[in-house]
């Protein structure tokens, strides 16, 4: 088993399913010969040809457009948008046909693509680079939605996406792309789509979160063990179906809960999960569910984004806040 | 203009036609015009859509229909180009197109269930429309859909071809260009078919874009190219059968230009008085592409007024039993709503489903 | 004062819009001779003439694209787009230009746009025509979402997101254009796009809704006090900034809450609401608030729509939960 | 092709030249050749955009800059469209434009504060570009906005011109083709670049479309459509001045492509021997519109080795001074991400800035 930065795992997952099925395809700017902006798809071009790994003219709504086209024939077409701000022209697509043509047709025509974009901030890139949309994404009917947060996730989640028959968007936490290592298995094993993970276990409180944001929820659970009070940390990983059951349980037994998310936090995914939460265990609850989320302002250049991103401190002192309620 | 000039491309579009408003020969037609049975079908089929249209509007004007449109004055594009492609290939019709779609094998009580408003009927029965797209209500979006279907076909090296319908309004949609231009650079098996009718709802094409032609828009894919009388059976087929030839071939995409007339109001939800001269509506009756074409079978000898007068009766047999199957069709269950949403309905939207299912009062 | 309909008022708000600056301008497709699909612009390109009343060729991305252009000249154009389900391409000017002008260039330009467009279901439209996508607006910082539920909030409203100097979009519901009339005193007064209004007084149950589905919520009320039930009722009005302090007030006074939308529930704008009680007003809760919503499934086609919008049946019943519950 | 094929429409695309890359003149040259001072102005423009572009590349390769892109090679453009600007004019350039952006008023420094990744770079002090657009970003969106931008102008019955710069991949785009289209049918004042380096980062032309020409694609729009050697700057220039002229006369727009070359990477976080051949660019360098217009110059007795070494020296101190004021520029304090999302915060945002404030620790 290698070690592999997570943008290695994507481009593994992304060899296997090209190489276990013909009717992969590959299409977006940029992917093929130069291997992508990131280099996610190093080396397929020239691995599987030009029939497989497909460079396009520059128009993300084409980009949608075709995969819609190619999925409804059959293949399983995976499209690459580089990076989320571009992703707005491609939401025709998604919400008007990518994710209705299954029911348009009562199941004649179905459209099992991939999407993959880059999702969040805190890489220093230019404007419209470093969005975070999923909420938008979660309220579109018929589509997946899907965010790794380790190289491991996100070679089994891919893999589940491109396998699964209706559109999936899968979200590529930019600023993990290179953050850390991990073991991957190139075993061709799928995660479910549907499943949240528990990746600490804890009592006192539950703190739940998904993609970068993973990174400062499991710094904010370390520095609170050392103060003795234990958080259990989830990784929700599929926004859309999202697995509550497993968030519910978590906070029935600590009764109570931080949400971090980077997006901005007006009709953020954050709402839903609370929203979710009252619903359900309201009467485990000890105090009000917190979200530390993106601001409500338009997402700042590299100079304040990491002001606007939510720190370890700030979901530091939302737990605190969270811990010392009532 | 100052300066040293030299020109580096040159650029014509042709329109095609063959037959004048009165039904005369304008040179020599298609092959396929000697075959009488061919012949004869065509202009069944046009005719079939002019009264399945009057009746679909009838059915709305009686509460028993939701909004639709119809092809009045349009009749030989529909017909031109179904009768043009082979089973394999693939239609990607507007909501104008019925007839196209008809004449592959949609049934068409199909098509009224459907504008009846329910998703049922976009599932016909024919398994040779199985993989033709659904009527597309977002005007152009379609166009990428269809090119998108060539990609599948020219990466798997199928000899089928994509077609796609679209108005003079949808030109205007960058959407459609941006199917155009990778068409064109990919060399895809598609052919677009402009139905340019003069109107989008209330829109007159001058209003619409600044071109002389909209045959000209594929120069910006580096498509071929060509207009022709979209009135005109024979052109339209024709021009049809050579565009498909090519795209079989491989030898890229075509985009073709159809000259018409929108006779009827926009949709049944229009009043087209409201922003055209009646006037000029009764002048372009005169350009009928049906009555064009059976001035041509009669004096062909292809057709004659009994049969005019059996074909009615047959048509409205056939349409008859259409509408009363489309009135018998049970109205959908809630639970449908959730049938298809996904393959299989995730846990987490089992509540919702069982819910609309126990609130079902029929 | 006349007795309008919800169009007629939004008629005569940009008719007052019109006549009060030269610098408003209507953009849309069939908005001029012809009066617009539904007939709000009727007579307004005959009155003020064809450089006041703009018709666009057939391109949304255009409209939306157009609209950012003349309000960056300080114009303040008011764009029409026909459906909701054809906002979709303008998404992409809506969340990169129109509502970052003002950030991106710190104040130096801006972007007083309106862009109307129809709102939900209920009147037996083909497909794509009876969207409700109020909560993927709301998640876009810079923006503003406003939804009447009345003639007279229609024009109130209407004269607010013009005057206003940041973008907003203003979302007509379709399915009360011509539900009922109200007197409208054409006054030119401008109601705030920060409030919402209390429409109907009660202390046992606080019921949350916004545009088309007032009619089944104050109906459920109607039959709740039938029963002894008194429900407060809440119109949301201005769905983003979202004037939480009103609905938490009553929150507080009766403990129970039930919020109604027409849009799909995952990631709905209930959902923000429902966490932002939970936040801020847990100890006042009696009971978990309810979401009574679309279902998570493409919005039927118009034989199965009214089984998609929440009915007067769905909300009761939640009703009843929410004041057994416990 | 059989049938009666009639010819509807012809077009031809000409393309623009005054100099070869010797610095020879092809032809006569326009009237502001003569005009010394403006040609020495030109050149130093030209001259100013390189070396401002090294320096901002070397802060980036030394961390103290963000990803940016150079016009290397592609001088003459930003110039000679600016120059050809008037003040009252608008311009809408995409981030390969500062050159324009500095002649008509942007300071070096507030470009370098803007790439460094704060946004008050992008609210220039000087007010002759108060009305200018910011970068864009986002390929091709600003087609749409220039037209809005001229569409106000036309409304207003102001005699001013939008000019929006693009590069190739840029036209595959939709909004772009929507851009042109309502330009063309409401004869908007504004003015299309296309900026055709050969390249969309790693897509050469050739994979990006069909087309001979991209000037072509204006077609499609029904615009005055124009190829102009990009690395000529009194085609460049002339070429301008004469769609501005058209522009401002109510004449309509016009879209002019510029042949170019990038001869640098795509931006400073790409490498381009990926996916081109380093023979390829070397053999480019011959075309330098630099060195053509020096040659010009110099032969014309407008310029000297002398001059050169001063203008050097005099361009060296100002992008010392430039680079030291963009150093010196204080970092953003984190309430400014919300002073500008609305015009005034809505109370319901409050909170959230206060907690941005209190835990902004610089
Ligand atoms: C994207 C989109 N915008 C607007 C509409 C509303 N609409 C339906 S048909 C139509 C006019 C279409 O005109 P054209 O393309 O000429 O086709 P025609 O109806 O004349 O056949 C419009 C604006 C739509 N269905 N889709
Ligand atoms: C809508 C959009 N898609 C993708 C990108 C990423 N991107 C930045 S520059 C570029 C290539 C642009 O090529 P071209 O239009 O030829 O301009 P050039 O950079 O060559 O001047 C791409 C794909 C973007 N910025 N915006
Ligand atoms: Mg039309
Ligand atoms: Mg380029």
């Amino acid at each position: 088993m290698a070690e592999l930065t997570l943008i290695q795992a994507v481009n593994l997952a992304l060899a296997r399913a090209l190489a276990d099925d013909p009717d992969v395809v590959l299409l977006g700017q940029d992917i093929g010969r130069h291997g992508g902006v990131f280099r996610a798809t190093d080396g397929l071009w020239q691995r599987f040809g030009s029939k497989r790994v497909l460079d396009t003219p520059l128009a993300e709504t084409m980009i949608g457009g075709l995969a819609v086209g190619m999925a409804a024939q059959g293949m399983k077409p995976i499209a690459d948008i580089q990076f989320l701000g571009f992703l707005y022209p491609v939401l025709d697509n998604l919400a008007n046909h990518a994710s209705r043509l299954r029911t348009r047709t009562r199941g004649r025509i179905t459209c099992p693509m991939t999407l993959r974009v880059t999702h969040g901030g805190g890489v220093n890139a230019p404007e419209h680079h470093s969005e975070a949309i999923e909420s938008m994404l979660a309220h579109i009917p018929g589509l997946r939605v899907v965010i790794p947060s380790s190289p491991a996730k996100a070679y089994g989640l891919l893999l589940a996406a491109i396998r699964d028959p209706d559109p999936v968007v899968f979200l590529e936490p930019t600023r993990l792309y290179r953050a850390f290592r991990e073991e991957v298995a190139d075993n061709g094993e799928a995660l479910p789509l549907d499943r949240a993970f528990v990746i600490r276990e804890g009592h006192d409180l539950t703190l739940v979160a998904w993609g970068a944001m993973m990174k400062e929820t499991l710094e904010t659970a370390e520095s609170l063990a050392g103060q003795g009070v234990s958080a259990e940390v989830i990784d929700v990983a599929t926004i859309k179906p999202f697995d509550a059951d497993t968030v519910v349980r978590s906070v029935e037994k600590t009764g109570r809960c931080v949400i971090a998310h980077e997006a901005a936090r007006t009709a953020g995914f954050g709402a839903e999960i609370a929203a979710q939460l009252q619903e359900r265990a309201i009467t485990a609850l000890l105090a009000p569910i917190e979200r530390v989320t993106g601001y409500d302002v338009v997402m700042p250049m590299p100079k304040l984004e990491m002001r606007y991103i939510p720190s370890t401190e700030r979901i530091r002192e939302a737990c605190d806040r969270v811990m010392a309620w009532g | 203009m100052t300066g040293a000039d030299a020109v580096v491309a040159r650029f014509e579009i042709r329109r095609r036609r063959y037959l004048d408003e009165a039904g005369q020969a304008l040179t020599e037609l298609p092959a396929f015009a000697t075959d009488q049975s061919l012949m004869r079908r065509i202009y069944e089929g046009m005719r079939f859509i002019r009264l399945y249209d009057q009746k679909r509007v009838n059915l709305q004007r009686t509460g028993r229909m939701g909004t639709s449109a119809t092809a009045l004055g349009q009749e030989a594009i529909p017909i031109g180009i179904a009768s043009a492609m082979r089973a394999e290939d693939v239609l990607v019709p507007s909501y104008r197109e019925d007839g196209a779609q008809i004449w592959r094998g949609v049934k068409p009580e199909e098509m009224l269930i459907y504008w009846g408003g329910n998703e049922a009927g976009q599932h016909p029965a024919d398994p040779r429309v199985a993989q033709d797209f659904p009527v597309s209500i977002t005007v152009g979006n379609h166009a990428l859909h269809a090119a998108g279907v060539a990609t599948a076909f020219k990466l798997r090296e199928q000899k089928r071809a994509a077609v796609c319908v679209f108005g003079d309004g949808a030109t205007s949609k960058g959407d459609v260009y941006e199917a155009m231009n990778v068409a064109g650079v990919w060399k895809l098996p598609v052919v677009f078919v402009i139905s340019n009718n003069g109107y989008a709802i209330s829109t007159a094409l001058e209003n619409q874009t600044a071109c002389e032609t909209l045959a000209q828009k594929g120069l910006a894919g580096g498509l071929t190219v060509t207009q022709v009388d979209g009135n005109d059976i024979f052109a339209v087929r024709q021009v049809m059968l050579e565009a498909l030839e090519r795209a079989r071939k491989g030898e890229g995409a075509t985009l073709v230009e159809c000259l018409t007339y929108r006779l009827n109001d926009h949709n049944t939800a229009d009043d087209s008085t409201r922003y055209r001269n009646p006037e000029e509506v009764k002048a372009r009756w005169d350009f009928c592409p049906l009555r064009r074409l059976k001035a041509w079978m009669v004096a062909r000898g292809f057709w004659s007024e009994a049969d005019e007068t059996a074909l009615e009766a047959r048509i409205g047999e056939e349409l008859e039993r259409a509408v009363q199957a489309y009135l018998d069709y049970p109205p959908p269950k809630a639970g449908e709503m959730f049938t298809c949403t996904y393959a299989t309905l995730p846990v987490q939207y089992e509540a919702e489903r069982a819910e609309a299912v126990r609130l079902d009062h029929g």
